[in-house]
């Protein structure tokens, strides 16, 4: 375990008070507090460095440009891009994926073709690709779930005798923390003659990541869900795929030659970068990306497989409390009821406690459909939470129980 | 530095009479014949509330609801329901200008006898997010009406 | 004037120095500095408020959405926008302008119809629409400018004879300093029964803008040009055109009700602000903007107008130089070239002594190709800047003549 | 505190001889008969270079250039042509290596003789932005007779 207790001494906000109470914060795969040493790259970086990026001859602006350039090349060493060329700052995830499908979706996918997805799907990796098949009259084919909640693999076998055009998945799924077997779906797709994405807006905080290793073409992932800014996110590709893509936005750095009726574009990434870009956000997630190796994200990943271990098991003791999702393979993100008190009601009890967890569909609709549930409460660990969290938790749920007349008060 | 709200009252919230509405809904389900109806769902919890009246002449004749979402919406609907039931369109209408005020902390709303039961979220004007909860039955019926 | 050595005091990167000299910063027209003032407000919302918005049940993530909407109505008030839901946030002028390319553009702009742009467009309210324009089988316009760098009102009015679905224009030239007569020239294409488009990417930092005053229909803007955070910008929209325009991004929070294969859409702006949003840019953006009222953009505005005068003074006895633009209606921008010595030459030359000035195409390559340049140096001077930056820009350039050989040295 | 790089030396960038290759460029102009050709820019500042040759064998006949830019990748092209016209294809591309590392500081490229005028422009590696400029012509080189 880590010890979170010294690790929350970084993070200025988890010092504060809510409520009277210490602030227990289990909405991490909502988004995560920032360390101190991320605060301060952000303020460096606006006291030495603040210039627009790749046009100033001035030496601001240079290291503007080497601090924005390194920033990428940080990102692409993280999850072991192909180079830093293909890593593509975004606003997050779903920018990452709306890229895609309105790039290489709109120039590759036809009438009559398939696209998967999967029941477990965030709404941000399945929406952009329902625009993209109603626009092109296309079909989503949604592989389902197991009762457990894993991804039902014959399912997806069957989907792939589509031959689908595109594969998209989540690594970890932000309701259920099941953890995908990425690789195997992504070699099964490819033999499907399929492109595949891989949502890895919930995997890149919490696991080792080698994209080259799962072999997908392209992963999406958030900065502000692994300490990082918030607006800071990726795209991490395939530099050949990007090359071949028709540009996204048009603007600003992303061009060659601009005449008046057509242009000619620049190289990767810059030719997916149109307009001044997040500086300040990439240099922060490049800060948060130094602190979280700097404890170790194996380390992480074990810390919190101990911490969803012990909230599925306090949880499941208490009579009336389902906990849903498989229980093994997964991360830390907890997602349970409670008889019949409505998930937002037991948001509204805990918080009265300090505790910040998450309630409703979580972007999850089709998921939620199939587990036939309206909403869920959720609850997911992070680097600063500890066991005395998962007591936390547990206690304040006591309350609600009460108020709810399903344990004496 | 404490920089939240001072503490507000879980069991001003949760009292008996709306778990009460929560549980034992009062007139929910499908009413035949309806004149007017409306699904109206707040997009930031996902609560959902179909409702339905039979209008005759500005009376509202009979009304009934489903829905799915907390105990605040829910009960909300279901006190609702019993409130406007038999009552002219423009008094109705009024209520939920009073309960509306009752939600932003106004006290003499609070006390207002018309409300009924609803007077017993009195303790959700507290609770800013669970406000929206409350109204989204009088919002579905202003909604209804306005169809 | 402003009392600029004052107001510097409150921007910790101009306190710096920059090879040996105090820095003077000259090109705010790329991107500003920003005061503490701005830097505290990220740093309180990350100590205070950090939390995922709209979707939250408790107390954090009520603050943090009650911050981010309260931006949003900042934002609205600070350009009298139609309404707060007529603002959308969006990483910069680009993405705002992108995005409605996108859904108003792809939705409306079909084969054989003309979108109108100007010969001095930044390539960020050109290639979009080259790139819709291309897709639809449509004509991209051009309208010419005149010898001092304005736009040709005649030939403006011959381009309206086409009955252009959409008319694009910059309300300030990020290369000319031209100030166009925005309210006119969205009276004349409304009657043509076009739809408007203005950039305000060089007008929001600098003049009062009004937008309801301008008639406008769409207005797009960046914080990071107006002493906000990178990755902060805005669409500022009429609701009843954003209400009819189908979504652009798809994803969490932009969503009504999510099926298997299709979905209803949230009302606005949430439909247009897919993901995440970066909260931390318009709590930024929100705080810049108090700061600019408290100095009062009227008065910034005349500051400009002063120092641009007097470098265009100053500049012009320089035997060999050219000024670019017009010689009022202009803001504080001043672009010009010193005889063979290339702007490049010149930013380089003049960053030995701490002057930051860009040098290039700024982003307007049909623009140069009229001025018959392939590049120019430009200066663009804001609230910080005063008389001495002016001196310091000519006594540097002084020296660019004499490494040249057309002053002694 | 003075967080920027040591003040490098203008008259050093700037020298005559640079001056002189940008104001009279040799071989400038368009090639008859050429065997190769490339246009090159520099997305970063717009310089551009085209750069066109006449292969006879392994040797590079005769080269010109035409292009617009900052006085470095004019110079730097001009000079450029002047050292690798009549010698062979590899030592050229050999020279290429030597020029960038010369660009990179290395101070043995620096005083190497067959790089001849271009050794004007060691002091560019003191401005990184402006090795770009410098690297353009050579890089353009390279395209060239890659295809
Ligand atoms: C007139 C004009 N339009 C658009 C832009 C693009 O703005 P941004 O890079 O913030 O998206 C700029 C700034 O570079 C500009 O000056
Ligand atoms: C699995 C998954 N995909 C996508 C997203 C969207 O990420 P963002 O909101 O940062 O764009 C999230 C987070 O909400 C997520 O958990």
């Amino acid at each position: 375990m880590l010890d979170a207790a010294r690790i929350r001494t970084d993070f200025p906000l988890l010092r504060q008070q809510e409520n009277k109470h210490r602030i227990v914060y289990l909405d991490n795969a909502a988004t995560t507090q920032k360390p101190q040493a991320v605060l301060d790259a952000l303020a460096n970086y606006y006291r030495t460095t603040n210039a627009n990026v790749h046009r100033g001859a001035y030496d601001l602006a240079i290291r503007a440009t080497e601090a924005y350039e390194a920033a990428r090349s940080r990102v692409a060493r993280f999850v072991n891009a192909w180079a830093p060329e293909g890593v593509v700052f975004t606003r997050g995830t779903t920018e990452a994926i709306n890229l895609v499908a309105g790039s290489y979706g709109r120039a590759n996918v036809r009438a009559g073709d398939t696209v998967v997805v999967t029941a477990m799907d965030h709404h941000s990796n399945l929406v952009p690709w329902q625009i993209l098949c109603q626009e092109k009259g296309a079909t989503i084919r949604m592989v389902e779930i197991t009762e457990d909640g894993r991804l039902d693999l014959s399912d997806f076998g069957r989907a792939l005798e589509r031959r689908p055009k595109l594969v998209a998945f989540p690594y970890v799924s932000n309701a259920l923390g099941t953890i995908n077997p990425a690789a195997q779906l992504a070699r099964l797709a490819h033999a499907a003659g399929a492109v595949v994405l891989v949502d890895g807006a919930q995997s890149t905080p919490h696991l080792r990541v080698d994209v080259q290793a799962l072999d997908c073409d392209f992963y999406a992932l958030s900065g502000h869900k692994m300490l990082g800014p918030m607006g800071s996110g990726a795209l991490v590709a395939k530099p050949a795929l990007l090359d071949a893509m028709p540009p996204y936005h048009g603007g600003g750095e992303m061009i060659s030659r601009v005449w008046d009726d057509h242009s000619t574009y620049n190289q990767l990434p810059h030719k997916f970068e149109a307009g001044t870009p997040n500086v300040e956000g990439a240099v922060g997630l490049a800060a948060a990306i130094d602190y979280l190796e700097g404890i170790g994200l194996d380390r992480i990943a074990e810390h919190e497989v101990a911490l969803a271990g012990a909230a599925i098991e306090q949880l499941s003791r208490i009579e009336g409390v389902t906990v849903y999702g498989p229980r093994d393979h997964r991360a830390g993100v907890v997602s349970f009821t409670y008889g019949d008190i409505h998930p937002h009601d037991i948001a509204t009890i805990l918080d009265q406690d300090g505790v910040c967890i998450r309630a409703g569909h979580h972007c999850t609709q089709p998921l939620m459909r199939r587990l036939n549930v309206a909403a869920t409460a959720r609850a997911s660990f992070y680097v600063y939470n500890d066991r005395d969290d998962v007591t936390a938790l547990t206690t304040a749920l006591a309350k609600a129980g009460a108020l709810f007349g399903y344990v004496p008060a | 530095m404490d920089t939240s709200r001072p503490e507000p009252q879980l069991s001003a919230l949760y009292q008996e009479l709306i778990l009460d509405h929560y549980r034992r809904p009062r007139n929910k389900g499908t009413l035949e014949g309806a004149t007017h109806s409306v699904a109206l769902n707040n997009p930031l919890c996902g609560d959902e509330i179909d409702l339905q009246l039979r209008l005759e002449g500005d009376v509202i004749k009979d009304v009934r609801f489903i829905g799915r979402g907390c105990s605040i919406s829910q009960a909300a609907a279901s006190m609702m329901t019993q409130v406007v039931k038999q009552r002219r369109l423009a008094d109705a209408l009024a209520l939920a200008d009073r309960m509306s005020a009752m939600m932003h902390g106004d006290e003499a709303a609070a006390r207002d006898r018309t409300l009924g039961d609803l007077r017993a979220l009195a303790g959700v004007a507290k609770f800013p997010v669970r406000v929206k909860c409350a109204m989204l039955p009088w919002n579905a019926l202003k909604d209804a009406v306005k169809s």
